[in-house]
């Protein structure tokens, strides 16, 4: 590759494709860790052997992220059009994109968070309830906090999972490092441009994992 | 308020921005004409969309304000079965080809029973590829089936093995199956001549396969897109697709 | 006052407690002894609800807690420190948020919580290790912390599961006389599981042997150490094998309040003795204890005719 | 959807599909996970507080994992020909398949299981020291089956993701449930199709995160 | 034999262990007592290597654990036996499992492991719970399984962290038996940290109290318990406080071998006297302890003058 060449593939793709990536990355991590976070703390709660066991909310609860999980992510892309249409007015572009991101994402988030909270100690769920703290404070002071390393660890995995669906959200033509690749780069037999672009999605995700491991080792 | 629908009457009929939706294959093409278009302060916005389902929709939604990516036939199933209401602008714009290729065989009738053959799995593509082995006489399809997959052979009498895969993944099928039915645009971007063909589609056939410019059937810019037509069908856009893809895309202007 | 009637609790087919009964005053600091594994953590953790039973009820001031809402049994709970036999501390939280933790809960401010919290570690004598983690603790460090945060709320029922085990003897005094103190001055009831005799003896004034899942003993603390009923042997073991005794006869004297007896017992009788075995201590305001005395083979009728007109409990110890 | 639509469905269609897809899936589950834990073990012993800390190991397998994990999985599918067709003769089918989805499912795998391994309780390592276990005997007599509930949980949830996976390999011809719903339903706008074999998706997820659910209840 | 020289070690700014000097042989326990948060712990995971330190040598039969392989550290410490503080089981496996464990990982066979195993769950009385998990263990239970899992290599030295803190009396002194017959009949060293010191007289040849990561004094236990150095004195804290003397002056007398010292002085002095505190207990192969006797203020010069000419250590201790 030409030093032009790579001039050429920075300014008019990298960066404004990589702005883009961030974005939606960034909004669908936010967006579905509280969603998931949140429906994880529904499962642990509703759980057998949870806080206020719910065979009921359990069970549904479990199902619908199963259901969920379980599209293809291009037809979760196409199937929940009314529902980006109705969030963001259209159902192309980057914002369009974070959407199913976000749902795709979510329930993945879910499992994740479900599989630490799952794994705090009992018996200090038995402390706190020993001293009368609610279940709303069981949650929030001593099953999130004890469990923060290891959600970490599993928002960090999933932060490198929805960057590579933003690739497929080439799709509805949002566009992004990944898409670039394989519009660009793939779908035009182009490799400069398909393993330049993937460069930088390799330098991106080693920055996300630096990130989270350095915020793992504090933490824990 | 008087302002306002002075706005609305200008963009109903010269909406001075628009958003033109493609393919990765097509997306060049658009981009040629990009320049012509660009003048007197008109802006093409060129949105590419990795799929073949969603580029109808963003434009049926109204979020882009024509595409260029698809075939006749294709839109036409399309409007028939989503329910949209798309139209093609005018006549076609170019159109490609399908062959079979093969680094194995010189002449298709050299095709042993069993033989492995790979085709696109995209509907519009696959359609065109199982009707050219249908007229090559290798297998049998159900009649009247507009756009056949493979559920729609009814006769395979070589017992071919038909494997259908993504399109880009053609070309280097040729390494592991015994031919491939490849379309004339990508044999030439993986660097396989498309006069290689030891078989070719029919030219009345491709001929209904002409890539159109879609909008919507009561589209108001009717004025804008008029404009996006000529500068596709520009001597500019000609010429870059003859040095481009040397006689595999065909300009129909 | 905590009233348990009847309770009973099994495991699958193992019943970990059997019909117990128990009442609990308040003021009263009561020992839960037992072997290990007899059901006394269980117990205690019936008390607050943290364990539920299959019959039975345990009452606190009349509350019972399966009747209840989970609003009522917060409240409920606000009220019952306990302080549990692995500690059960918040490994990613400091000493200090550990402690401060159920004050947070129960929305004391910020002001009241410091306050509160840099007291109570200056109690347990653990305030150089205010920022440190569990993690560095040392064991006792860590019971400390435990005690700290079960009194956390100033409950009216403190229940100790083995809170003194990994305290060091000059610590554990310390806490003890905390626990006393606080006990004796707010009116709170304590239950106190432990294998530390000697903690029965310094602060409880009741006690009770638990024998796999049945309360087999009870009683004060005074009459349970005279009476030394089999129950209370079963948990000590047999001490004779703590005696010498190469020559003569051992005899255990059971010791209470001050009396001369032994001097008086030398003088009149005109007899030796040596001393093979002695636990005399302070308990809570006498003293009480036993001695075992070895005297010669020849004086035991002599020795035993003047103890027993004495009103003294005595009896003949074998040696190995 | 008619009964003979149905029946014809479950018959041209969830039937063969179903057993490719369980076939890609269930070969890549098996060799993602015996590469992934090998990897996951590699991170653990050779990271700072390991067993034989190892900086230059360890950052090696770590990019190399985030390499890997940044391809997006159709240019993954591309980039990797070479190896597939080394490894299974082909660089079409299912069988071909398998290898990038393998290659794919091992680094996600490999950080799932890091995870676990991470949160076993140091003491227990130390307790395993003061015997003489050697190196090999902590991590699969005590860090590994230590963590099995956690494991499981998380190879559970990379089956599914790996599933999510197979829709996308229909780009190599392998077929499956996932490229069917695709291929015949999504793009050749057959709703029957694609929602009916989205349904039985659903049900195959449901049924692998039950088998999970319960493994990890019996097994913690 | 275990040689510790000049051994010092520190968590960032905090020195937790001063130069310390040690020598343990073989068949000798040793028992290891200061105050909570003193350096204990710390100080027995520095023998077998579990904790590294920052200056000075341990040697254990001349074996320096920083200047071999890693296979010569793991041979080395097949022969050192460790009993946590916080049991460390493995929370998977069953109590049969757990003390398996060590002996699959030395490829014992099936056979060996089975009889070892059964063997040892029968010494430490737990064989009821054998297919148990820890998570359904009482405290003592656990430690009893930590124990047998400490002993099934059969080591040569064995580390002992507060190893009978969770056990009732009874299963603590046959735990004690079985660990002093085992250093007896094997000639194994046991380092025994402990804060009940029952214990170290029942069990230890040698005692050394650790202050601030410093040992302030050590020596056979009857010397220290006999001279009662300021270091035992800080760890056990002020017994004063312990003594009831309403009425009278306390004197608190050291108690060694069989004397009969107190009725002879009741008969030759002709004074009455009560016990207010005593302790004497077997100690190994004698009695050792104190008695605290009151007697009259008049009497205090003849007691005084009497204990000194027969050569017993005495001391006037004050009440509250
Ligand atoms: N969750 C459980 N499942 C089954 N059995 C249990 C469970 N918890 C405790 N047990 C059993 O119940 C019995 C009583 O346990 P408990 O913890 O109350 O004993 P303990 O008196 O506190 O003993 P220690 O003094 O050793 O702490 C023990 O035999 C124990 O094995
Ligand atoms: N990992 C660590 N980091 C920092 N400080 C530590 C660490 N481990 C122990 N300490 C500190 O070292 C000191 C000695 O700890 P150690 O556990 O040896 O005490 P100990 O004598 O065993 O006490 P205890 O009788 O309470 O168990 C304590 O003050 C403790 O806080
Ligand atoms: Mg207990
Ligand atoms: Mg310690």
């Amino acid at each position: 590759m030409s030093s032009s060449q790579i001039y050429t593939l920075i300014h008019s793709i990298v960066l404004p494709e990589l702005t883009k990536t961030l974005f939606m990355v960034g909004v669908a991590t936010a967006v579905s860790s509280i969603i998931g976070i949140g429906l994880a703390i529904l499962l642990i709660i509703t759980y057998k052997d949870g806080l206020k066991p719910n065979k009921y909310v359990y069970q549904a609860l479990n199902t619908v992220i199963n259901i969920v999980r379980s599209f293809p992510f291009i037809i979760l892309l196409v199937a929940i059009i009314p529902v980006t249409r109705a969030i963001v007015g259209t159902s192309i572009g980057e914002k369009a994109a974070i959407v199913p991101l976000t749902i795709a994402g979510a329930p993945f988030i879910a499992r994740i968070i479900e599989g630490s909270l799952r794994e705090v100690d009992k018996e200090l769920i038995e402390a706190a309830k020993s001293f009368g703290a609610s279940n709303f404070q069981i949650i929030f002071k001593i099953m999130l906090p004890e469990a923060v390393p290891s959600v970490i660890s599993g928002i960090t995995l999933a932060i490198v999972s929805i960057l590579g669906c933003t690739a497929m959200a080439g799709a509805v033509g949002a566009g992004g490092l990944g898409a670039v690749a394989i519009t660009y780069g793939y779908a035009n037999f182009d490799n400069t441009i398909m393993y330049g672009t993937v460069f930088f999605l390799i330098i991106l995700v080693q920055v996300i994992q630096s990130i989270g491991n350095y915020l793992y080792k504090v933490l824990k | 308020g008087n302002s306002k629908s002075a706005d609305t009457a200008a963009s109903s009929q010269e909406k001075k921005s628009i958003t033109v939706g493609t393919s990765p294959i097509f997306k060049d093409i658009v981009a040629a004409a990009k320049e012509d278009f660009d003048k007197d302060g008109y802006v093409l916005n060129i949105k590419v969309f990795d799929d073949l389902v969603t580029p109808n929709i963003a434009l049926q939604e109204g979020s882009i304000d024509a595409n260029v990516y698809q075939h006749g036939p294709y839109l036409e199933q399309f409007n028939q079965n989503k329910g949209t209401t798309l139209a093609p602008y005018n006549g076609g714009l170019v159109k490609y080809f399908m062959g079979v290729f093969s680094k194995k065989i010189k002449n298709i009738n050299d095709l042993q029973a069993g033989a492995t053959v790979s085709i696109p799995n995209d509907p519009s593509n696959r359609s065109r590829a199982l009707k050219m082995l249908q007229a090559n006489g290798l297998i049998k399809l159900k009649d009247g089936a507009a756009m056949p997959t493979k559920l729609d052979i009814v006769e395979n009498k070589k017992n071919l093995n038909i494997v259908e895969m993504d399109v880009m993944k053609l070309v280097s099928s040729l390494d592991d199956v015994d031919c491939s039915t490849i379309n004339s645009v990508i044999a030439v971007q993986g660097n396989v001549d498309p006069k290689s063909a030891i078989a070719l589609e029919d030219k009345a056939e491709s001929d209904k396969y002409s890539i159109v410019i879609a909008v919507q059937k009561d589209q108001k810019v009717d004025k804008t897109i008029a404009r996006l037509e000529t500068a596709l069908k520009s001597d500019k856009v000609k010429k870059f697709l003859e040095e481009k893809y040397k006689g595999a895309i065909v300009p129909l202007f | 006052m905590i009233e348990i009637r009847n309770l009973q609790k099994s495991y699958g087919d193992i019943k970990v407690l059997k019909n117990i009964n128990l009442t609990i005053q308040d003021g009263e600091i009561y020992g839960l002894v037992g072997r290990s594994g007899a059901g006394k953590s269980t117990l205690l953790r019936c008390i607050n609800g943290l364990e539920k039973y299959d019959l039975g009820s345990v009452k606190i001031d009349g509350f019972e807690i399966s009747q209840h809402s989970d609003h009522e049994i917060r409240q409920f709970r606000k009220n019952i420190g306990m302080i549990f036999q692995h500690f059960s501390l918040m490994e990613r939280k400091t000493v200090y948020q550990n402690v401060a933790l159920p004050l947070e809960c129960w929305g004391y401010n910020k002001g009241e919580i410091d306050k509160r919290v840099r007291e109570l570690l200056k109690l347990v004598d653990i305030e150089d290790k205010i920022h440190d983690k569990p993690r560095v603790l040392s064991g006792g460090q860590k019971q400390r912390v435990a005690i700290a945060r079960a009194l956390s709320l100033n409950p009216k029922i403190l229940l100790c599961d083995e809170a003194t085990s990994a305290l060091d003897p000059k610590t554990t005094k310390a806490i003890l006389l905390l626990l006393k103190k606080i006990s004796e001055s707010l009116g709170i009831a304590v239950v106190f599981v432990t294998h530390q005799m000697a903690v029965v003896r310094a602060i409880c004034h009741k006690v009770s042997i638990l024998e796999d899942g049945e309360i087999m003993a009870n009683g004060t603390v005074g009459s349970i150490f005279l009476n030394q009923p089999q129950a209370l042997k079963n948990l000590l073991g047999d001490e004779n094998e703590e005696f010498i005794a190469a020559t003569g006869k051992n005899i255990r004297i059971a010791y209470a309040d001050n009396s001369q007896i032994l001097s008086a017992m030398a003088k009149e009788l005109d007899i030796g003795f040596s001393i093979a075995w002695a636990k005399v201590e302070k308990y809570r305001d006498g003293v009480l204890g036993s001695i075992v005395i070895n005297i010669d083979e020849g004086n035991v009728q002599k020795v035993g005719d003047y103890l027993t007109a004495a009103g003294v409990k005595w009896e003949a110890v074998h040696s190995e």
